[in-house]
């Protein structure tokens, strides 16, 4: 006996529980990571058993896994790890500038766990009823995840996000509670809500509510997979949110939402034949396509930019379904997979510049950004370069795959708006992308934060008052609004370069635990090594002090491991080794896609596209 | 069992349902938050009503589930919530609609009419009384005018919360049974714990925005 | 044996890529592997394409780069003639740049990443080839889009610079609605033959309605035209070729806007069929106002890289009407015409590739000595760098079309062929011919002024500026890389008869013809007598005839001096460099003539003491806006930003709003879609 | 053996003959003008005494000033060699047509206008600025024309062309013949350098074009530049006479055949002569911008040339 799918919902659960007994922050990031390492593993075991056996179902068919639920099971769990991943660095930054408390961490270790676990149990639900009370949790439970920054905008982001979002959920209650009605009529007893009981009886159902239900579902969870014009949350919320959410909002959340849509339409296409629903679909993809591309165009907010993209990705993927060939039908599970493996990426670097740029505003952050976080620069580059769909990048020819399977089935004036749109928004994304990455910095910021020796070293009281006096001159010249703007922001959050490596480190003088606990979470040997330059540190500001000869001969051994390290590590910038993780993931599956994988979008294409093949 | 329309119990929940759309008309118009609270704890009291209804003369006993957690969590525990926030953080009273309650009044009509128009070709699906799919239907877009007409953010909770009604009705309107009771028990749990996040979030914007009300959250745009 | 030849040449490049990564912090090993990667790969690849070429027609070299990524899609690599021709271009220009490189990339060093500007450019090498080697549509279009982008990262590649960034930016726009309209294309085709195959495409024509057949035209026209930088679809080209490093550049005009020829060669002798009348009046047409306006245009330039961009679209514009003669010749069953135009066009498609590569590394090494592109602070620079100097001439020569070099051996051809076609057809149209060829020969007295300026301005005369007179001799790696470029230009000039034969199994495969065009050094039309041209003999006529001014000399002369004098200066107090003619001063009576045309706008500042006869200053700015930004261009962009401004509003920022988009969006659904 | 005899007899008649056509035109010119004018024979004893003269050279020159005249001599030399004079087989005829004609024209242009920029005098460039442009505009009308000639030969090789003319195909009437050489004749005053267009005679700096390149020119390379500049005249003239009056050329290598041709050929040149002389002395120089306007006429001249092969076939 199984229990594959049993453990997939309660390792995050587990998790869960773990944050919210816990108090060490270390124990928290490790149960994040290990369960939804855990549940790449058995999502795994479920691609193995999928394709062996077609349908694994659990409890009493409470729980069915067919392909398309494995394909998403994989997608979720990991894009799920790589955020957890990210997270542990990301929010120890956070925490060391002060953005976050370390309630709110917990809040945030709590609730991802929780997140990721429901959508689970959105692409395992067996019953359709359970599957609404999902993503409804899905909903729920990333809403205070948006608003975890407590800004005024990230609450407004999340208040925006969930009214609308638990209305289109409300809807999509009236369009399940129809379908229910529908397979009733011809019950005297109380019917099973099971999918796969459903679609059993797929011809018995009462067209008529069946179509009333899809109308209301395709609003409801419509709204929810950000499909235009109901997705004016998607922007906020993605921007608001902690990166590490915002990766899994755009990654998965909106492709589980679409999955429940898929449901539906599957539902529907056998119940009613093919036309009435794919045609709803394609028309909701391409609207929501070609809405994303002009506000891609005159976007001013990195974030916000990706979530535009986002957009135009989910209306691409429903258009590919609603496009219903075979080929367009792999074709979007394809680019669900790639664009949910490179969005977050995206957000990733987002979080990286937005960490140490203190801003998301692309004219503050640009131009010239290479120059001054080359790597981080270097993988947005090449996820911006993806998501505009340039191969060899898998978006590409996932995008193809659509396109060609439009032509081939002779839908061709369909296809080429397709194809339009995609090329507007590619123009967009360049545009801004250039913009932002490439040129000449207005302002020498700061370096790309390495994790060790920026932090460790302390500086002299008397440099640091230089710095921040030349730096309240430069305010005060102001030569630019926009400049002035951005300064003043820095001062006030008191973190921001140029003096914002000093003040960091300035605050790591007064209070050296601060500094051990910042480091407390590394793989041992690692940790070890900063201890002691830390401890070494201190030897140093002996120095200072006119204790030269104490510190000389330990510090050169220190400078060499230090040297030595960053030789080896230096480009290791917070939150990049999950970044290139996603990447690589990414690159290693555009240029092959092992044959598994494949097997399973056949399939789950096959189960969306009916009959097809 | 298709009950006749003529029927006492199918006569009595067309009556309750019909107390259902009156009551959310009322809200419409209603200018006082806690006043509106009450009226929508009347709202599940009467769907509570309406389930008792069908578990008594349809001998229904796991209909009973439903009223009990009608009763316990729509009829109690979140008026009980909602208005403890309310006192909490004391918000103004005054509602301050969009739109001015004549106007309100006249939509929210045509919104019931759209709703039986909609629900005319289904009229013979429903198992129990007569138009409570219509009812269902009206209470759905009613209740999303109700949340288009609230600058107050408890406010479009509530609305929200009626639009839910809406669904429980039409739920029970059309299956007899209502929804399988996991569902039903995950649909109560859901809401319960939506009322919760949202009071949250309502009380953190209270404090960041000095006020509740939602005109001001403008900051995203574009 | 090619199969082995290409293998390694590919993976050459690739080694390039990966090295010049891989050695991003060590210039030194960066230049050298870039370099080394490049020439090797450069001569395998010309090995191998010449034996195709050459060598009996055996098995086609076919091979997958990769095991297939979806089922639909295969990484195909196939040798066939026309690929094999192009590949020879590029391969060919890959030694010569990559030797070229060596000396140049030392400007970057410690400047920028030497290994990025290594792997970028043998990025470019790579996908280019692989573009003229695809087996199918859909790689086709994979190594297509590659191109685009390693072309935007060489484009970019100073980024520093505003110019640029745009310039890359612009490019890659432009490209990439190409791209989309290619895709659009060849998806039309794969609607017929149910596979991406280029092989299951070819005489596909048939198969189509004159619709979609037509619909397939315009679309491959346009994608295979912005690549190839016709007129209107060139404004990427002047932007963006100038600001790359010169050696990239050089590929770049020289290789790159040829895989649009190479496109447009392949989709329309291979896979129409039989063209309608119009697509070869619309070629030869766009190929002529291409050229003109190309000259033209190039002609106001005094940035030196941008004035050899522009001449860029006219030479395309010159292949371009070789090919639209070829499609009306094959309209008009004339398939032995046809593969003469056809010859005349790709033997141009070579040559251009080769002088203009050689110019853009004679501006590159001069660039490289003066750090200005700016043709008014240069001069004098032959005392200085003579050996640049004599290769730029060598190039200006030959891209004027002078006898005896390459250019001339092309433009002959291509005066030939439209000759040729006034007797093809009766209708109206043919006068077309004689017309376009006249314009081919305004065309190419226009860009014999402009090379006169080009180099007279920059090579002659005074220095004009600083740097200028310290300027110093390219590299020996430089002047190599030249050298061989500009001892190519002769060889092509000379022995036409050489590629004329390679071109054999080309026509052959793509017209069904092969035409023996030479008789000993002597080149002919297709009719006997036709018209004969011999560009070795006017090369040996002329030598044997210097000795007649030589001997005039020894015979009178023997006796006179020589004395060296300041020029004559009117009697004023001696020569300043101010005093000489400038570039814009040259081309001033072409601005004059054609004024309607370029509708110059000129401001003149001047300030005086007490009479305006004499100035203290004055300050003189003319430019020029080329029509097609500031009619078409420019407003299209401002509407697309207008209206996308005014779609953003949508996003208020009210929630209420956001409620009302999704309850109108849910009653239209009710009330309409139930 | 016969084509080199031919080779070097009409070398030598190209050398011997440009001078003289020059001294005819400018001692006519200055006759008509009521002067008594210059002997015919005084370009010969310039060329001498430039050849015997020492020279000047501008500091700032390069090799390109030395090679310049040499290039320009032997191009147009060999454009000659391809033109029949008094035979129909041009002795050079297969080593390039009229297209080639043109480019060797062109490319002894080309020098010529970057020896006038090597010198660093205003002057110079100026001169080269005009002589390119002039030149560029006069290209599309002079191959126009060229080509009229050509389509109804059915070839550019300017023997065959002849060849086609002796055959009974050709008529003097010929609307497109006439158009085409009205067309020519303006092209030959444009590429001569003469009035209307250009004038040979002054050296006010602001009037000049070719005059203007040669300024720093002296000497021996100023003869061989005069000499040159005699040739392509020469040339150009024999092509009208030749292309569009061929009655009376040698068909045959008969020394009695090219005996007579030679001296219809003389009597050819000098009615050309004239009617240039003519030109020059009723019309005055025209502005620089002027000059587009009149070889515009030539354009159409000629375009009109090939609509009337079209129109009269």
């Amino acid at each position: 006996m199984n229990h594959d799918l049993t453990l997939l919902l309660i390792a995050p659960a587990l998790a869960a529980i773990v944050c919210l007994l816990s108090r060490s922050r270390r124990a928290m990031e490790l149960a994040n990571v290990l369960a939804f390492a855990l549940t790449v593993g058995l999502g795994l075991e479920l691609l193995r058993q999928v394709l062996l056996h077609r349908v694994v179902s659990e409890c009493g068919d409470f729980l069915r896994a067919d392909a398309l639920s494995a394909w998403m099971v994989l997608l979720v769990s990991v894009v799920s790890l790589g955020s957890s991943l990210y997270a542990v660095r990301y929010f120890r930054r956070d925490l060391a500038s002060g953005a976050v408390t370390p309630g709110r961490i917990k809040e945030f270790y709590v609730l991802n766990p929780l997140f990721g676990g429901a959508m689970f149990l959105v692409v395992l639900a067996n019953n359709l009823g359970v599957m609404w009370f999902a993503l409804e949790a899905t909903a729920l439970s990333s809403v205070l995840l948006v608003a975890l920054y407590n800004r005024k905008t990230s609450l407004e982001a999340a208040w925006k996000y969930i009214i609308l979002g638990s209305l289109g959920l409300a809807l999509a209650l009236f369009g399940t509670v129809f379908t229910y009605a529908a397979a009733i009529r011809h019950s005297a007893t109380l019917p099973n809500f099971n999918w796969s009981h459903l679609m059993s009886m797929a011809s018995q159902l009462d067209p008529r509510m069946i179509r009333l239900a899809f109308i209301f579902v395709l609003v409801g969870y419509g709204a929810k997979a950000g499909l235009a014009p109901m997705h004016t949350w998607l922007p906020d919320a993605h921007s608001e949110a902690p990166s590490p959410t915002s990766a899994m909002l755009s990654g998965v959340s909106l492709k589980v939402a679409l999955y429940a849509l898929l449901r539906f339409h599957i539902l529907t296409t056998a119940c009613l034949g093919s036309s009435f629903s794919r045609n709803l679909l394609l028309v909701f993809g391409l609207g929501s396509m070609c809405l994303a591309a002009p506000f891609i165009l005159v976007q001013t907010n990195l974030k916000r930019l990706l979530a535009y993209s986002s957009l135009e990705h989910i209306g691409l993927i429903c258009a590919g379904i609603g496009l219903n060939s075979p080929l367009t039908i792999f074709g979007a599970l394809l680019h669900m997979g790639y664009h949910a493996l490179i969005k977050p990426v995206l957000f990733f670097s987002a979080g990286n510049i937005h960490q140490s740029r203190h801003t998301l505003q692309m004219r503050l952050i640009g131009p010239g950004l290479i120059r001054v976080l080359p790597l981080t620069v270097l993988s947005m580059g090449l996820a911006g370069a993806a998501v505009m769909g340039l191969p060899p990048f898998g978006l590409f020819f996932s995008e193809i795959t659509v396109l060609t399977g439009g032509f081939a089935t002779g839908q061709t004036l369909v296809s080429a708006l397709l194809l339009a749109a995609i090329l507007a928004s590619f123009c967009g994304i360049l545009c801004q992308l250039t913009r932002v990455l490439l040129g000449t910095p207005r302002v020498e910021h700061v370096s790309e934060p390495k994790m060790r020796g920026e932090f460790i070293r302390p500086v002299p009281p008397h440099s640091r008052g230089k710095n921040s006096s030349s730096e309240q001159a430069q305010v005060r010249q102001g030569k630019t609004t926009e400049y002035t703007e951005y300064t003043e922001e820095s001062l006030g959050e008191g973190i921001e370069s140029p003096g914002g490596r000093v003040h960091a480190s300035g605050a790591h003088l007064a209070d050296p635990f601060r500094v051990l606990r910042v480091f407390r979470g590394f793989p041992l040997p690692f940790s070890r090594i900063s201890r002691i330059s830390w401890s070494l540190t201190r030897f140093r500001s002996l120095r200072f002090l006119g204790f030269g000869f104490v510190s000389n001969f330990p510090f050169r051994v220190s400078d060499l491991v230090k040297r030595w390290w960053s030789r080896r590590h230096a480009p290791v910038l917070d939150g990049l080794p999950a970044t290139g993780l996603m990447l690589a993931i990414f690159l290693v599956f555009s240029v092959w896609l092992p044959a598994p994988l494949l097997e399973l979008m056949r399939q789950a294409a096959g189960i969306i596209g009916g009959g097809l093949r | 069992m298709n009950s006749s329309p003529s029927d006492f119990p199918s006569q009595l929940i067309t009556l309750l349902a019909a107390g259902m759309l009156v009551i959310q008309l009322l809200m419409a118009v209603q200018r006082m938050l806690l006043t509106s609270i009450r009226l929508f704890a009347l709202q599940s009291l009467l769907f509570a009503a309406i389930a008792t209804v069908i578990a008594y003369c349809h001998n229904a006993p796991e209909v009973y589930w439903v009223v009990g957690l009608t009763l316990a969590g729509k009829v109690c525990f979140l008026p009980w919530l909602l208005n403890r926030q309310v006192r909490r953080i004391g918000i103004v009273q005054e509602i301050a609609p969009l739109l001015n309650p004549s106007a309100s009044m006249l939509l929210c009509g045509a919104f019931t009419v759209v709703g039986y128009l909609v629900a005319r070709p289904f009229t013979s699906l429903e198992r129990l009384g007569n138009n409570t799919l219509a009812v269902a239907i009206a209470l759905l877009l009613t209740g999303f005018f109700l949340m288009l007409n609230r600058r107050k953010a408890i406010s479009q909770v509530l609305a929200l919360l009626t639009v839910e009604n809406g669904a429980m009705l039409a739920a029970v309107a059309l299956t007899t049974y209502g929804m399988p009771l996991v569902v039903e028990v995950s649909m109560f749990f859901d809401i319960l714990v939506a009322v919760m996040v949202l009071g949250i979030l309502v009380y953190r914007i209270r404090e960041s925005f000095a006020s509740m009300d939602l005109s001001e959250l403008k900051l995203l745009k574009g | 044996m090619p199969d082995l030849l290409l293998k390694l040449s590919l993976s050459a490049y690739a080694f390039g890529i990966v090295a010049g990564l891989a050695a991003a912090r060590r210039d030194e090993l960066a230049r050298l592997a870039g370099a080394g990667a490049g020439l090797a790969a450069g001569t395998c690849g010309v090995a191998a394409a010449l034996s195709e070429l050459i060598g009996a027609p055996g098995k086609r070299v076919a091979f997958n780069l990769w095991p297939s990524l979806l089922p639909h899609l295969r990484l195909g690599v196939r040798l066939d003639p026309l690929g094999a021709y192009f590949l020879l271009i590029v391969s060919a220009l890959a030694i010569a740049l990559s030797l070229y490189s060596f000396g140049y990339v030392r400007g970057f060093c410690g400047r920028k990443s030497v290994g990025a500007l290594a792997a970028f450019f043998n990025g470019l090498l790579l996908t280019t080839t692989l573009v003229f080697l695809a087996s199918n549509a859909f790689f086709f279009l994979i190594a297509w889009e590659l191109m685009a982008l390693t072309a935007y990262c060489l484009v970019s590649f100073e980024h520093e610079t505003k110019e640029s960034r745009n310039a890359g930016v612009l490019l890659f726009i432009m490209s990439h609605l190409g791209t989309g309209c290619l895709i659009a294309g060849f998806l039309l085709l794969f609607q017929a033959s149910g596979s991406y195959e280029f092989e299951s495409f070819r005489r596909l024509g048939v198969h189509l309605s004159a619709g979609r057949r037509d619909a397939a035209f315009l679309l491959f026209l346009v994608g295979f035209g912005v690549k190839a930088g016709i007129i209107p679809l060139h404004i990427w080209l002047p932007a963006a070729h100038p600001v790359a490093p010169s050696h990239a550049s050089a590929l770049l005009s020289g290789v790159l806007i040829k895989a649009g020829i190479y496109g447009l060669t392949r989709v329309l002798f291979e896979f129409l069929g039989t063209p309608p009348n119009w697509w070869g009046v619309t070629l030869l047409s766009i190929g002529t106002v291409s050229a003109l306006l190309g000259v033209l245009y190039a002609l106001m330039e005094h940035d030196l890289k941008r004035l050899l961009a522009y001449h860029s679209i006219e030479n395309i514009g010159i292949i371009l009407m070789g090919l639209g003669a070829a499609l009306m010749f094959l309209h008009t069953h004339h398939p032995i015409l046809a593969t003469f135009a056809l010859i005349a066009s790709l033997y141009h498609t070579l040559n251009h590739a080769i002088f203009k590569a050689l110019l853009f590394l004679g501006a590159g090494a001069v660039v490289h000595a003066t750090h200005t592109r700016n043709m008014e602070e240069m001069g004098g620079l032959i005392k200085r760098m003579p050996k640049t100097a004599l290769c730029f001439l060598v190039g200006a020569v030959a891209i004027a079309a002078l006898p005896p070099l390459n250019g001339f051996v092309s433009e002959w051809l291509t005066y030939q062929s439209l000759l040729l076609g006034f007797g093809t057809t009766s209708s109206l149209i043919r006068l077309m011919f004689p017309l376009c060829g006249a314009m081919l020969a305004l065309t190419g007295a226009l860009a014999a002024a402009c090379f006169v300026k080009a180099f007279g301005i920059t090579f002659l005369a005074q220095p004009r500026g600083e740097p200028a007179a310290q300027a110093r001799e390219a590299s020996p790696t430089m002047l190599a890389g030249m050298g061989l470029l500009a001892a190519a230009c002769i060889f092509l000039g000379l022995f036409p008869s050489a590629l004329v034969r390679l071109l054999a199994p080309l026509t052959l495969e793509l017209t069904g013809q092969r035409l023996a065009l030479t008789s000993g050094s002597i080149l002919t039309n297709t009719r006997p007598l036709g018209g004969t041209v011999s560009t070795l003999g006017i090369a040996l006529m002329g030598i044997c005839l210097l000795p007649i001014p030589l001997g005039l000399w020894l015979v009178f002369a023997r006796h006179s001096r020589v004395r060296i004098g300041p020029t004559w200066d009117c009697g004023l107090r001696g020569l300043t460099p101010a005093m000489e003619y400038t570039a814009t001063g040259f081309s001033k009576p072409i601005r004059m003539i054609f004024k309607a045309l370029f509708r110059p706008k000129r401001e003149v500042q001047r300030e005086y003491d007490y009479s305006p006869y004499f100035a203290k200053t004055l300050r003189f700015d003319s430019h020029i806006e080329e029509p097609f930004v500031r009619r078409l261009y420019r407003p299209l962009n401002r509407a697309v930003l207008r209206l996308s401004r005014r779609m953003r509003t949508l996003q208020a920022g009210s929630i209420h709003a956001y409620l009302i988009y999704i309850f109108v969006t849910f009653l239209v659904l009710l009330i309409f879609a139930l | 053996m016969m084509t080199f005899v031919a080779t070097v007899a009409q070398a030598l008649l190209l050398l011997a003959l440009a001078p003289l056509l020059t001294g005819c035109i400018r001692n006519w010119k200055a006759k008509l003008q009521n002067r008594r004018g210059p002997r015919v024979w005084q370009p010969y004893l310039d060329l001498l005494k430039f050849l015997r003269k020492d020279m000047v050279i501008s500091e700032h020159a390069s090799w390109i000033f030395s090679a310049m005249p040499y290039v320009l001599f032997t191009s147009t030399l060999l454009a000659g060699l391809m033109v029949p004079l008094v035979t129909v087989a041009a002795p050079l005829s297969l080593f390039g047509g009229a297209l080639a004609f043109v480019g060797l024209l062109a490319l002894g242009r080309f020098f010529l206008a970057l020896g006038g920029l090597d010198t660093a005098s205003a002057f110079g460039g100026m001169g080269s600025s005009r002589e390119m442009t002039l030149a560029a505009i006069a290209e599309p009308a002079l191959m126009l024309a060229v080509f009229t000639v050509a389509i109804q030969a059915g070839s550019t090789n300017l023997s065959r062309v002849l060849q086609a003319a002796q055959g009974p195909g050709w008529t003097l009437l010929n609307p497109a013949y006439a158009l085409a050489f009205a067309a020519l004749f303006i092209v030959l005053l444009a590429e001569t350098g003469r009035i209307p267009i250009d004038n040979p005679a002054t050296h006010l700096e602001l009037t000049m074009i070719h005059e203007a390149m040669l300024l720093e020119y002296s000497g021996r390379y100023l003869a061989l530049i005069e000499w040159s500049a005699s040739i392509k005249q020469l040339v150009l003239m024999a092509l009208l006479a030749n292309i569009f009056f061929p009655a009376g050329i040698a068909t045959e290598m008969t020394p009695g055949r090219v005996g007579f041709s030679l001296i219809v050929f003389l009597g050819k040149l000098l009615v050309l002569a004239g009617a240039v002389v003519l030109v020059e002395t009723t019309n005055a120089k025209l502005r620089l911008f002027r000059v587009p306007d009149l070889l515009g006429v030539a354009f159409i001249l000629a375009a009109l040339a090939l609509l009337s092969t079209f129109l009269f076939q």
